[in-house]
Formats: structure tokens, C-alpha cells, sequence
């Protein structure tokens, strides 16, 4: 397999060679652990999957707070492209009111903003959006132009702030700053733990959590609240599906965080646990085994019997339901394989959900993921800083002194930490098997490449990526979209996910399309002639 | 010649419909068999393009991107980056032209693309396409001229019957296609340049993602000096025109401002007609009669029904007189951005603008005609809504759809007086 | 102009010519009465746009009453034909619960029933459909092949009357009966007096009327009936628009009928007067006019100051609401010119709307009406009966001992009978200007003839003639089922009617199917040589 | 060989969908140049079609009646009345040919239409189709029968390039068209009978109204006799195959089972490649790629959603195989009338009934094909609806649809994943 891999690489001129191969490996438990260059510079000219640093910003984790008007200053493209693109689902639910999400608020810049200087027009649009929305807040998100020709927005916003008493709060996220929308993750999550997190004081009930890196592509995120609440646990914020400004300003008082993609939110995690104690846990609700397990963790945490035992009926309850369907699309699927290359978490939450369907995964990688999520976060202090991610802000705060408050005992901890890991991601590699081929940051010459050598029954990627595996005669799903489907998530979700997959599997047009044209001719009247 | 309005003293776009000139210039692109479309700025920019064209045509969109980096916006002049990123593809791909674009940022900061391209031993045609000016139509304009003027050869040996078309941007790939099988059926030998007619119209080949597989090709594009006519769609092709005048002066213009119903189609062939001494074929003529009565069955339903239609302004323009055709209101076009066909709008209102104005007029609307953002609105006011335009997302097939000449104008108007049927049970 | 019909005629054979010139005649009021010939058999091979008994019977009078099952017995084709072929609307109202109109009831005859005979499959077909339904009421609708095998649906009714306990009429309709439609409308008048009306016993409030002849399409009945309740009056049943068998059960009870369509429903209002006293009187809620002379007569008729205050106040506020639109479209429509063949009463009901919008009507003509119709009752003890007319039942009743009673003194009576026409219809000619033509059931040939005669700017006709006349580059509007729009009656539906000829005759569509063709080539670039 | 169920004590149809032979005699009369269908029977039966199909095409159906009075209904035996119709409209309309055929009321009395038929000197065809037998298939089958063995000249000097196409009833005008053109590509020499697809196409010529304008001519069907190779479509065309082959017993003879989706158009290409030896051409070869994508992008709003689908046996049995092949699951066909294609049905239940009996299983089902009176049903139930068979009413365009070969299956998937979507809104 190495010497397969090394043709591929081959093809690359020496300096991209040199490059790329420190981006692939093939898993190997007698080697662990094993090295995997990530969060590296994008190779100019090769046809890459990643978003920018404003997409990660603006598109992945602000976006979807409903009831702030985030405005992209820009030219008009950049807001236009981040308008709906992903699945966020979201309600007016709870008498909230605000759902901004149907709008794509953009100052639009045009030449002369570019040449005179935009920040003008960025607090006039201020002064707009609070006559026509009356939101309770305003993000300002930067685009490439915007940090090139010097506007303050920082300025802007304080002053915004005073002139309109709103909290209007800007992020310099320019897309050319760092190496994928993962630099944009972390602004995201300096300004809302600066400006956010902290301001609020609502009470909160017993057993409180915040959910931290759910999107709520699908439903995800409500099929999750809907196991935790049945539970028993008080949800305070989400962060950020479906989610809300107004409740992530309590989020500080949750007595634990739930961290289902690590990538994108565990900066917050981090800072939560530093300045107020707050431990966090990484979870996943992807999958049957993941959920099950996800569940059995929160509960423990707590460890009051109550919960554990309602834990424990609802598992019981939910599996009774799926099973029978879950059998009949696993025997569909047995004995196909997968690969998957997808964002910063799921390319790793998925391989259960495929497992549970008698699939394995031959083939993953991140499109922005960084070595932790790779290697575990062990490897963290060995992440060689470079030009890029160095310039993002990196934020070190200290216990609050009269909001740190610790939920576990020194021992209780301890004990606790030998049974779940708390406070720690152990990463992807981990849970692959020998053999299996990781490859960071792919690009199209290497997903056809790949796609060759491997030939996967289905590839679970994003939408960029969708068509080009199907114009080679294999299944994609989109597994930051779900195709339009879903939600994916907890017992339910593992189902419309396994009917999904089975259905792509089986459908006749695969079977159209494939083999005409290279067995040569076999049914009479076939069609086989055609030169493609 | 008539006034338009665009928008006052508005500083927030808030439903947005223009799109950037980057796009309009990478779908040009994608109209040149063998190229491959470089943007020149951050990541960003050519996958957030790719993501949108590909929800819309759902199929690849093979865009790369020189990737620029926080550094190399500050210190480098394009040249160095440009180069690399040419040099990091070369040995698995060799396309037949890169057709290499600015953005916001590259243009900004003032990268010379002309003095890039012609540094980089490779054939490259380049546009200034920044995101901060102009839109789609303009884009795809520029970058199209960029083939007239950078690969064409002058005009020598002028062939009467050899004619080139040049669609605007907003022709769906089976309308071009429709009006080149049109030119073919009066005797001409027919090139389109963009030609989007086999490689953004959604079929299943081998190889289609890392280079583009359908489209006009570079040695057609350098003959295309010997078209003794051209054809320019829409007034948006108007520069590009001109642009192969300068290089092609002898040869004979004509501009097409629209090819949506009777009468637009009416005019396009009898200037064919007079051009060429032909008669349309049997099926054109049986065309027209079926446009007719559709013309006829349509008109009840279309009849007084108020329309608003939001888009690129060559689209919108040349649909809104179809509309009028068979009896349509038009109370408002509302375009993305100025053009010159707005002058011949036959709206109550002319406006460049975005969504959140037609929601303003909402009131003075049945049907409203735009992309799939203006669903919410139609919805949210219980208004009938034709989906047209980019993008046309969770629907499939918007390639495949035919509005333009006897045959897409009839197909039009049963779509439209169905929707109207169906949004207005009886 | 009567050279110029001449000449029409003169292209048929002798014996054709002979019929025809009888059908047709010029408007002079000099020769008055003038006499034309009607209800006469179409002559074989015409394209003629009549329909047949059943047509008249099921699909006119019969199939718009919405709480009984109308079991046509026969092939599928004519069950299927008449389902929902006609606009009448129905709504479920007032609690009443059944609607069976979007069912199409058929006994879906084979051969072996056009052979053995297809009683019992009918026997069998009511049991079904008192299982499934439980109707209050059946009707069955003989079709051709029924009368000539001889099947008895009498018997069978009566059969099973009695045994589902459920009221089952028999309407021998074979579609050879007769000479059109005309002739089903009898024979369901004949079947409805004798087995429905008089046998409810509901107690009826004052000013209680029936409105015969009125289907309701597009909604017109409703209209009809708000205008008459506001005014006052209790609307007892509508024959049948919208209409219920169990309310016509009582329509005896009424103080007065008005009747819409003369033709259809003029047995019933003199059956109704001869066996229980009630007046009737022609009223036309088509065209703005004639709302306010029916409004005005209807209240006259009852005498109740109250009656005749609201009438005058209703006809003040609506016409206030609806003149200025209606003086928009009159601007559009003015000086244009209609032609007309409908039905058995419309061709004379929209020739005031169409005069309303300053639109002259030169040609009339009804499809299956009778000489009454055209020349007024006054004809009808000369109309000659023949071998098509006479085998229809002619029902004579008179005065039930319990039950007659008359509301109108006999001077009253006579005073009013001076200032408004009781019991009595006038016909189309009378309305119609000098020189204008009234052709009976026009086929094919004579409407491409006339149309090139007279070049109406429009053609009120059914649907059947409909696509003739556009073929032929001009308006045609269907004034049976209004295209899909109305209502047509009342104030508003007679603004909706001004909306509809206005858009239809000013849509650029004509102008662009014309004169291109026949000019020549006029503008630049214009597609001029193709020939049709 | 599957069974397929037939309704078994049912003794009243609630929902019909089953139309009557006269109703696809008078079609198939409609596909002759020239011609004059003369319903020999009440004045209803006549003026009844003509209101369903005028409704249904937008299109003036010129049928005459013979008006059959009680009178004649028990004394005529038809010679007296027909003969009668037939000099009442020659003066003034001369047809090339009058297409003569009963219904239930003159069949029942056993009128002998050859011997009427016979005793007329006027070019009569004619065809026994009582409308207590059979349906709108057979109707059609047996008028088209009654041309060849009554107009066409036995075969004699057999061209192998001269080809006779016999469309079943259910495909529209513009796919008889599509047929006609695939067949031109392959160099043969088409005839279609009938042919629909200039007669009911909804165009708008002059004088369409009184004799059939569009169609095959009269005497091309005389000359039918030398067409080498015969291609009739659906299995309800076998007779009609038959009554040719008696003819001219030399002529080759495929049957097309159908033409809706990938494998059935493959299969008919395949079918033509080896009888002309001929490549199919590059139009072709592409559309087959935009429907295999088309299958790809579809695959996942149609795969696994329940399909019942209600109308013509050849219809249906086709569209089944076309959504099975996107993945789609046939809950239940519904046909009209028995017919031999049921046989191959890939539905999970395959009967003769009406929708009622789609009613019953709607609860198994996500999307109901059928004609107009599916609509009510689908709504009650919230299931999604597609319009398709006869009659399509409050809707426009049915005549235009495409369905077949490699285009209409494009379109026809893209329109079911659309419908699909729209239903299902997220």
C-alpha cells in the first residue's frame, strides 16, 4: 500500500512531493504513534476542498446564532456564497423571536469603498440593520479587502456601540489569514468568549450543559436536546445550531461542557474550563455505539442514579424501536466500504455509523482538522507554530475569582478520568484499523487517485466534492449536508442515516451507468457502442 | 431610451442578487474545452465559488486558487505565487489554457495580472474580474473578451458563412445549445464563445472535474478571425463585441438583445433570414405555431397577473417582455446590476436592487420570478414563485431548462400559467 | 345580410339547406313576432356541439345535487365524460355532510352485460353503494345501451328501495332520447317533482324562495344567494347548483321561485305552480342591470317596504363599490363586438354584461333551447310536437288539496302582473337589436362561416368551440364553465366578467398571431415569410 | 411471466380510469391527414369526447355524430343514418377519408359497419369499438388496424430503410415526434400510424378545426406495404403488428415494450444500431450522458419513495421501469383495462382498477402518477402527485410533455425528484 501511495505522490513536482507525503499515512498500530503534518498551508494551484478563514468565521460558527445580525463587510460574493449554504436548522422556538438566518446582511462594497476606505459605509449599514431589526446584537465579520485597505472595524464597532447602544462586536477574519476556515473557528471563538460567554446571569437548573460544536445540520442538534432533556439535563446554550447569542451569555454557568466537534469549538472549551472550571467532556452522538456511549459518560459525570437509571431505560427504549430497521439496511450495506473526507470532526464521528452498518472505513481525512484531531490532544505541545497560525490570536486566561467553581472533587476527578476521558480528545487515528489510509487536507488529484486504488462503495464528503465522485460511478454523501436528509444524530438519526447509505448503495443507476461500458457487450439490444 | 433607478442611500444589502465578478468570469472559463480556472486570491474565494455553482448545476466545478496567504497579500506581487501554483499542477494537468482571474483581494492590492501572465511560460488568459465592481454579467464579459483579445488571432480571410455567438451569461448551457443548432439549421458554421452548451449542462462523462471537458476549443478560438459574422447576445456582450471588432473590423455585428418570446425570436430570424437568403427549417416554422398557441392557451392565466422579476439584467429584460407577450404586468425588474438592456425594460419599475425591494412591493405582485432565496418571500406573502436564475438550489435540472426561441418560449409560458393555476386553486 | 346567410346556406346539400334556413333568422323588430326553428334534430354528420340526454339529465340537473349518489348505469365513457366536466362548485355546509361530487359512480357495463342483460350488476352496484356510503338518496342514469337491451332500472329501484330502505330514483335518459341535452333536462324535472319535492315537511321561514336553474359554476350561486339574504329573503333549495336532495324536498314550501335558466328548469316552476300555487318569476343575476330589475322585482313581488328599503340600499352599495373598475374595463372594451352560442338560456343572459361594457352582441344563438326561449312563451301552444319530443313524458298535475296556496291576491296579482312579468318569459329576440342574428344550434361549418361574416371581437361558447375560435385569431370566453374564473353574477362577478373579456380581448397575443400574416413584411426583422 | 390481479366483485366503479374504445378510435383518426372521425352513434357520445379531449389538449377534436335518434336506434340498421351523415357535410368538407366507428349504442344493436361501410361510395375506415369492451387502447389498435388491412396495399417491393413506427395511444405528440426523429438519425425513412405528433401538438395553424390537419397521409398509408421494417410500441400494438404482417408477411417486425428510461432507450438504440448498422449520433450519445446523470442526481429523492401509478397498461408498465431504475419502489400499477405488458410489470401488485383501489393503498405510497381526478386523492392523503395520462385538465402543455428516450427520461426524472422535493419540503 505504501509503495501505491508513494506512485501518487510521485506525481507531484518535487517541492509539493516533499509536502504532501507528510499529509498522508497508512495506520499502523506498531508504529503508533504516528505523525501527520495538518493545519498547513494549501498548495497554490491544486484544486483544494477548503473554505477560508471568513467561511470558518462567519459561515461555520457565527452564522448560525439566530438573533444576531451578522454583517459581512465585503464585496458582495463573500456573503452571497455564506447565505444558507449549510444545513443549519433553526426555529423561532421559546418566544426568542429573532431569526436573522434568512438574511445575508453585506455591505457590498465596491470600488470606491476599496479606494476611499469602507468604514463609512460599514457604520451606516450599522445604523440600518438597528432601525430595520432592532437586534439585541451585531457581528461584524471582515473580508479579504477589508484588512488590505486598513479599515478599523474594531473602531467602527466600539463606536457602533456607544451610537446605538448594541453590542456590535467585529471579527477580523479575512480569508487570507490562516491556512482554512479553522483560523476563522478560532476568532469566532476568542470574540464570543470575550464578548459573549460571561455576560449573561439567567439561573440555571441542576445538571446543566452547554453542547458545544453542534451545528444542527439536519435536526442534528434537536435529536441531541431531545435524548439530554428525556434525560434529565438543562441545556443552557448551543453552540452554535440553532443557536442563540442570548443564551450563550450564560454559558459559563453550565456545570459541564459537551463537546461534539472538537475542532471548531475547543478553544471555548478550553477557555470555560480555565477561567470558570467548567470541565468539558468530548462526546458523540453520531452512531448508535457513540451515543450510547456519549450518554452513559454525561451521566456518570453526574453520577446520580436518577440519571443514570433514565440513561439506561431511554438506551433500552430507543434501541427496541430502531433495530428491526437497522437490520434490514445492514444487510444492504455488509461488507462495503467507505471513505470519507470531511471537515474537522466528522470524517471521525462517521466511521461508527458506517461500522454499525457492516462497512468499513478504508480511507479519512480532515479537511481542517489539525494534528490533535489527528493524533490526540497529547501532541498538542508539540504543534510546531508556523506563519500562519501564529498570527491568530491565541488567548490565555486565568480562574475568574468569583465565578470559578470546580463541579468534582480532586478525587471524584481523578476516579472519574480513568473511566472517560475528560477534558481530552484521543483523536482519530486511534480508532482505525491497520491498514486504513489517512490523508489530510485531499485534493481532487488525490481524491481521484484514491478513489482508483481504493475503490470505496461510497464516499462521504461535502458537496464540492459530490459530484466528482459521482461522475466516477461512485456513491458520494454529503456528510456536512446530509444530501437534504437527516437528522443523522442519536438512535433515529443512526436509522434515516442507514436508509440513506442503503438506498445510495442499491440504487439501479449505478449498475446503469458502471459496467456497460467496460464489459463490452452482454445483454442483447444494450446499448454499449457509445464512446464516453 | 428609458431611466432606471438604482438603489438610494442603501448601505446594507440584506437579500442580496448580485453575484461577484470572479463568478462571472469562472463560469466563462468553463465554457473553454481543456482550461482550467485559476482565481487569483485567498482559498476562500474559489471554493465558496465552487460550493455555489455546484449546489446549482450539481455537478464539479474545477476551480483552483493560487491560495494567497496573509504574507504573500503583503509582500508578494502575484507574480511569485502565480507562478507556484502553475508549476504545483503542471505535471499531472496540462490544461489547454489557464484562465487566470483577479478577486477583491488580489485587485486591491494591484497584482498585474497582465505582467504575471506573460511572465509564466504557459498560456494563460487573464481578466481583472475584482469582487468590489461590476457582477456576474460583467465577469463573465471580461474574461470572455480576454479570449477575443489574447487569443485570436486578427480577423484575415473573412468566411460569410463561419459565425461566432456570444451568449451572455445567463443562457442556460441547453439555450445555448438550442441557438447553435438554430445558426447550424441556416447553413452557418457555429462557434460560441463562452460555450457552456456540453460542459455545465449536467451529463455523466469520464474525467470531467480537473479540467473542463466541453466548450468552444483554443484552436477554434484562435480562428474565430475568420467569422465573418458575429452574434452577441444580450447587451452585456456588447464589449466583447467590440472587443473583436478591434481585431476583426471587417466583419459584420449584430447584437440579439434577447431571445425569449415571439416577437425577440420573430426578429433574431428574420435577421437570419435577410443574412443568409434561407428559409428556417420545417420544425422552426412548426415551433413558432406551437409558441403561438401557447401564446393563445397561456394568456388567461398570464393576462393582468402582476410580475416581479429579479436577476442578471439581459435575463430579466428579454423574460419580462415574453411575460408581456401574453399579457403579463410587469410592476417590477430589479437587477442585480446596471446594464444597458435595462433602458429597454418594459417593467413599471426598473431598479438595480436586491430581494428585500421586492419585498417591498410584494403588494403589487403575483408572481415572482428569481432565484431560490426569493422562496422565502413568495412564500412568507403567499405569492407564486418561478424559479430562475442563480443559484437554484434543492431543486435539480436548472441547466436543462430551455426559455429562449419558439421552442423554450413555448415551454415557458405552459410553466408559468401552471404555476399560476396551481397557486391559485379553483 | 340575410343575401350574405343566404349564400352561408346554399354550400349544404338541398335537403340540409332546408333545416338550416329555419335555424337562422335576422332580428326585425318589423316582422314580429319573428319565428324560428328549435329543438329540432341535429342533422347526422354536423360537427355539432350538442350533448344528449344523459348529458342533460346526469351532467346537468341531476349531478350537481351533492348528497345523493348518481349511479350512471352503463359503459364507463359516459360516467367518465360527465364527471366534474361542468364547473358546479359545492362546499359541505351547514353540517349536511355528504358530497359526492368528485365521485363518478358507473356500473362500467361489458359485454357480457350488454348481452345477458345488466340488472343484477346494477342490483349489486347499489348495494355497494349503500354499504360504502350510506346515502339518504340514489339516482340512477340510464345510458343508450340500457333502453336497448331493455334493462328495467324502474323495477330495480323499486327492488331495492325496499331492500336498503333507501330512496332510489330512476331516470330513463338513454342518450338517444330526445334531440340534446334538452330533453334529460325534462325527464330530471319529471323525476325530481314527482319522487323529491313536496316530500319534506322542514318548516320554512317568510319570504321563502327557490332558485331553479341556477348550477352554480364558478361560484355564481353563492353570490346569488348573498345578495338574497342580505335583502332578506330564506333560500329554500337551489335546482341544483350546490344543491342538496334533502332541501328540494321541501322546495314546495316556497312563497315564490325565481328561475335563472328558463330552459332547464321551467317545468319544475309550472309543475310547482300548477300542484301548489307558487308563482314564478324569470329573474338574470347576469349583468349589472338585470341584478338590480330582479332585486327590484323580487322585492316588489312581496310588497315588505323593508324588503324594497334593503334592496335599494344593497344595489346603492355595491354598484359605488364596483363602478369604477367596471368604467376601466369599459374603456377597453368599448365599440367591440360578440357573438354568442350557449347553453339554453346564456346566450340571452350575457348579451346585457357584454352591452355593459359598451360591447354590442351580433350574433345569438342557443345550443338546445326551444322556440320559447327565442320567441317567449306565448309560442309555446303552437310549437309542434315531433317523434323526438313527444316520447319525452309530459307530467300534468294540479292543485293539491292540502297543500296549494296562493301568496298573491288576485288584484294584486293582476297590478302586478302589469309591472313585472309573473309566470312568463319573454325569450332572447325581444332583447336583441334589429339586424342582428339568431342562429339555432350552430355547428361547426356556421360558426367558421359567421365568423368570417361578422369578425366578432369575441365568442362566448363552451368549451367545445373554444379552440376553433382561437384557431381562427380570435377571443373566445366560455360561458359554461368561465374558464376556471367568476363568478359571473351579481355586482362583483359582474366586474370579475369585465376583468376577464377586457384582459382576454387586449392581450398582445392576437396582435402578434394577425396581422403578420396577412400585411406582409412591415417591420425589421420580422418572421414574415412563413406559411401556415 | 407475472399474474396480475383483475378487480373481483366489483360491481360499481367509484374513481374510474378507464376510457372508452370510441375515445381511442377517435384519437387514431386524429393521427390521419385529412381525415373525419364519424362516431356512429347518439349525439352525447360524440360531443362527449370532444369535451374531454378539447379539455385535455387545448385543441379543437373534430368528431362528427351520426346522431343516432330512438327512431333510428330501432328501425335503422346504420346504412340510412350513416349514409345521410356523410352527404350532409360533403358539399362543403371533402375528407381524404372518413374514419368510421361505433360505440355501445349502435354495437349493442349490432349495426354491420362494413356492410354500411361498403354500400358508400366515400373512402370510409372503420373499426367496431363498442364502448362495452376494451378501452382507449384497443379503440386505438383497432382504428389503426382497420387502416392497414383496409387503406394499405400488401407488401411489395420491401425497403429495408422504409420504416412504419405504431405509437401506442399513451405517447404524447412530441414523443411520437421524438421517435419519428430518432429514426430519421438512423438514416431510415419514418412513418408513423397513427400520427399525433402535428395533429394534437397544440400548435395553432388555419382551419384546423374541421378535418385533421396533422398526420399521416392517406396515401402514404397505401404505400405502407413497402416499408421493410415494422416497429410497433407497447404491447397493444401486437395486433396491429399482426394485421400488418398479414400483408406483408416479409416485413420485419420489432416490438418495443417501451421507450421510458435508460435501459428501455438503450435497448431500442441497441435494437437500431444492429438493423442499420449505424452509430447512433453524437446528440444522442450526449443526451444518454445528461440522462445518466440525471439518474445519479435523482437516485436520492426517488430511490426508495413508493410510487402507484394508474393509467394505460403500456404507459405505465414503461414509467414503473424508468422510476425503478432511479431507485423508486412500485407500491402498485393500476391499469385501466388487462393488456399484456402488465405481464412484465415491475410493481409490488399489479391490477386492473380504478382509483379507488389506489386509494386503498395510498397509505403505501409517496407519490401517485395519474391523471387529473388523482389530484383530489393525493391531496386528502398528502401524498405528492404527478400528472400523466388522459385527461390532464387545469393544466396547460400536456401535449408537450417528453417523457421517452434519453431526453424525456432526463426531464421526466428531474421532474419526479422536483415534484418530490417540493412535497417534502426541509
Amino acid at each position: 500500500m505504501k509503495e501505491k501511495i508513494k506512485k501518487i505522490m510521485e506525481k507531484y513536482p518535487a517541492k509539493v512531493f516533499k509536502n504532501r507525503k507528510e499529509h498522508v499515512l497508512v495506520v499502523n498500530k506498531c508504529e503508533a504513534p504516528q505523525m501527520i503534518m495538518a493545519d498547513a498551508r494549501t498548495i497554490p494551484g491544486i484544486i483544494t476542498e477548503r473554505g477560508c478563514t471568513y467561511a470558518g468565521c462567519k459561515g461555520v460558527v457565527v452564522g448560525p446564532l439566530k438573533d444576531t445580525v451578522a454583517i459581512t463587510h465585503g464585496p458582495i460574493g463573500c456573503g452571497y456564497y455564506s447565505w444558507l449554504t449549510r444545513r443549519n436548522r433553526a426555529r423561532n422556538n421559546e418566544g426568542e423571536g429573532y431569526n436573522f438566518l434568512t438574511y445575508c446582511f453585506s455591505t457590498d462594497m465596491q470600488e470606491k469603498d476599496i479606494i476611499f476606505g469602507g468604514e463609512n459605509k460599514l457604520k451606516q449599514a450599522i445604523g440600518e440593520a438597528v432601525e430595520i431589526f432592532k437586534p439585541r446584537s451585531i457581528m461584524i465579520c471582515a473580508t479579504c479587502p477589508v484588512g488590505l485597505i486598513g479599515d478599523d472595524i474594531n473602531a467602527v464597532a466600539n463606536w457602533a456601540e456607544k451610537e446605538f447602544d448594541t453590542q456590535v462586536i467585529a471579527f477580523s477574519c479575512e480569508g487570507y489569514k490562516g491556512v482554512s476556515q479553522s483560523a476563522g473557528h478560532h476568532i469566532a471563538n476568542n470574540g464570543l468568549f470575550k464578548h459573549v460567554i460571561g455576560t449573561g446571569d439567567e439561573p440555571v437548573g441542576e445538571y446543566s450543559v452547554n453542547i458545544l460544536g453542534e451545528y444542527n445540520i439536519g435536526g442534528d442538534g434537536w435529536e441531541i436536546e431531545r435524548l439530554l432533556k428525556t434525560v434529565g439535563y438543562h441545556i443552557i446554550s448551543i453552540m452554535s445550531g440553532d443557536g442563540s447569542v442570548e443564551r450563550l451569555r450564560n454559558a459559563h454557568k453550565a456545570h459541564l461542557n459537551l463537546v461534539q466537534c472538537h475542532r471548531s469549538t475547543n478553544y471555548t472549551a478550553e477557555l470555560l474550563r480555565a477561567q470558570y472550571g467548567t470541565d468539558w467532556l468530548k462526546i458523540n452522538f453520531l452512531g448508535i455505539e457513540s451515543t450510547v456511549q456519549s450518554l452513559r459518560d454525561i451521566a456518570k459525570y453526574f453520577g446520580d442514579r436518577k440519571l443514570i437509571d433514565r440513561t439506561e431505560a431511554l438506551i433500552a427504549e430507543e434501541l427496541a424501536i430502531i433495530q428491526p430497521e437497522m437490520e434490514k439496511y445492514r444487510k444492504l450495506c455488509q461488507g462495503k466500504t467507505a471513505a470519507l473526507f470531511v471537515g474537522g470532526s466528522r470524517a471521525n464521528h462517521f466511521q461508527g455509523p458506517f461500522k454499525e452498518l457492516g462497512m468499513e472505513t478504508v480511507l479519512a481525512g480532515f479537511e481542517f482538522a489539525h494534528r490533535d484531531d489527528y493524533e490526540g490532544r497529547e501532541v498538542i505541545p508539540f504543534i510546531k507554530e508556523n506563519a500562519d497560525n501564529k498570527n491568530i490570536e491565541n488567548i490565555v486566561v486565568g480562574p475568574d475569582r468569583e465565578r470559578y467553581r470546580l463541579v468534582l472533587s480532586r478525587e471524584k476527578y481523578e476516579q472519574l478520568n480513568k473511566e472517560m476521558s475528560l477534558n481530552y480528545f484521543k483523536g482519530m487515528i486511534k480508532i482505525m484499523d491497520d491498514g486504513s489510509i489517512v490523508v489530510d487536507d485531499i485534493n481532487h488529484y488525490e481524491i481521484e487517485s484514491f478513489m482508483k486504488l481504493l475503490k470505496p462503495d461510497v464516499f462521504g464528503s461535502g458537496i464540492k466534492e459530490k459530484y466528482v465522485i459521482h461522475k466516477m460511478g461512485t456513491l458520494s454523501k454529503q456528510l456536512h449536508s446530509y444530501d437534504y436528509s437527516g437528522p443523522f444524530a442519536g438512535f433515529r438519526g443512526a436509522v434515516i442515516f442507514a436508509r440513506d447509505v442503503a438506498m445510495g448503495l442499491t440504487t439501479p443507476a449505478w449498475r446503469l451507468i458502471k459496467p456497460k461500458w467496460k464489459t463490452g457487450p452482454t445483454l442483447e439490444g444494450d446499448f454499449i457502442r457509445e464512446v464516453v | 431610451m428609458r431611466a432606471y433607478a438604482t438603489i438610494g442611500n442603501k448601505n446594507m444589502q440584506v437579500y442580496p442578487i448580485k453575484l461577484s465578478q470572479p463568478m462571472g468570469a469562472t463560469l466563462a472559463v468553463l465554457g473553454v474545452k481543456g482550461s482550467l480556472a485559476l482565481a487569483h486570491g485567498a482559498v476562500g474565494c474559489s471554493s465558496l465559488t465552487k460550493i455555489f455553482f455546484t449546489r446549482h448545476f450539481c455537478d464539479p466545478i474545477a476551480i483552483r486558487t493560487t491560495a494567497v496567504s496573509e504574507l504573500a497579500a503583503i509582500f508578494d506581487g502575484g507574480e511569485g505565487i502565480v507562478r507556484e501554483a502553475v508549476q504545483n499542477f503542471l505535471p499531472r494537468v496540462r490544461p489547454e489554457v489557464i484562465g487566470l482571474f483577479s478577486t477583491g483581494l488580489t485587485s486591491a492590492k494591484g497584482d498585474d495580472l497582465k505582467r504575471i501572465a506573460n511572465s509564466i511560460n504557459y498560456p494563460i488568459v487573464y481578466a481583472e474580474t475584482p469582487d468590489f465592481e461590476g457582477g456576474l454579467e460583467s465577469g463573465w464579459a471580461k474574461m470572455a473578451a480576454a479570449f477575443i483579445e489574447q487569443v485570436m488571432k486578427p480577423g484575415l480571410n473573412l468566411r460569410p458563412d463561419k459565425v461566432l455567438l456570444m451568449p451572455h451569461v445567463s443562457l442556460h448551457p441547453l439555450e445555448v445549445e438550442g441557438v447553435k443548432d438554430l445558426l447550424a439549421e441556416f447553413g452557418l458554421e457555429v462557434h460560441a464563445l463562452p460555450d457552456i452548451s456540453d460542459s455545465l449542462d449536467g451529463h455523466l462523462g469520464i474525467n470531467q472535474a480537473s479540467l473542463c471537458q466541453g466548450g468552444i476549443a483554443m484552436d477554434e478560438i484562435k480562428q474565430l478571425g475568420s467569422a465573418g459574422l458575429v452574434i452577441s447576445v444580450g447587451a452585456s456582450m456588447l464589449p466583447v463585441a467590440e472587443a473583436f471588432l478591434r481585431k476583426s473590423p471587417q466583419a459584420l455585428h449584430i447584437n440579439i438583445p434577447g431571445l425569449m418570446g415571439l416577437q425577440a425570436t420573430d426578429t433574431f430570424i428574420g435577421q437570419l433570414m435577410r443574412l443568409t437568403g434561407r428559409e428556417p427549417g420545417p420544425r422552426v416554422k412548426h415551433w413558432r405555431r406551437r409558441h403561438r398557441d401557447a401564446l393563445i392557451d397561456s394568456h388567461f392565466y398570464i393576462g393582468r397577473k402582476r410580475f416581479i422579476l429579479a436577476g442578471e439584467p439581459d435575463r430579466i429584460v428579454d423574460m419580462a417582455a415574453a411575460l408581456a407577450e401574453a399579457g403579463g404586468i410587469i410592476t417590477a425588474i430589479i437587477a442585480s446590476t446596471p446594464g444597458k438592456s435595462l433602458e429597454r425594460s418594459v417593467a413599471h419599475r426598473t431598479l438595480v436592487g436586491d430581494l428585500e425591494d421586492a419585498e417591498g412591493m410584494i403588494d403589487d405582485c403575483d408572481v415572482l420570478i428569481s432565484n431560490y432565496h426569493g422562496e422565502r418571500i413568495a412564500r412568507r406573502h403567499g405569492k407564486i414563485q418561478v424559479l430562475r436564475g442563480f443559484p437554484i438550489l434543492e431543486q435539480i435540472g436548472a441547466q436543462l431548462k430551455v426559455d429562449t426561441l419558439y421552442d423554450g418560449g413555448t415551454h415557458f409560458l405552459v410553466e408559468v400559467a401552471n404555476a399560476i393555476i396551481a397557486g391559485h386553486p379553483h
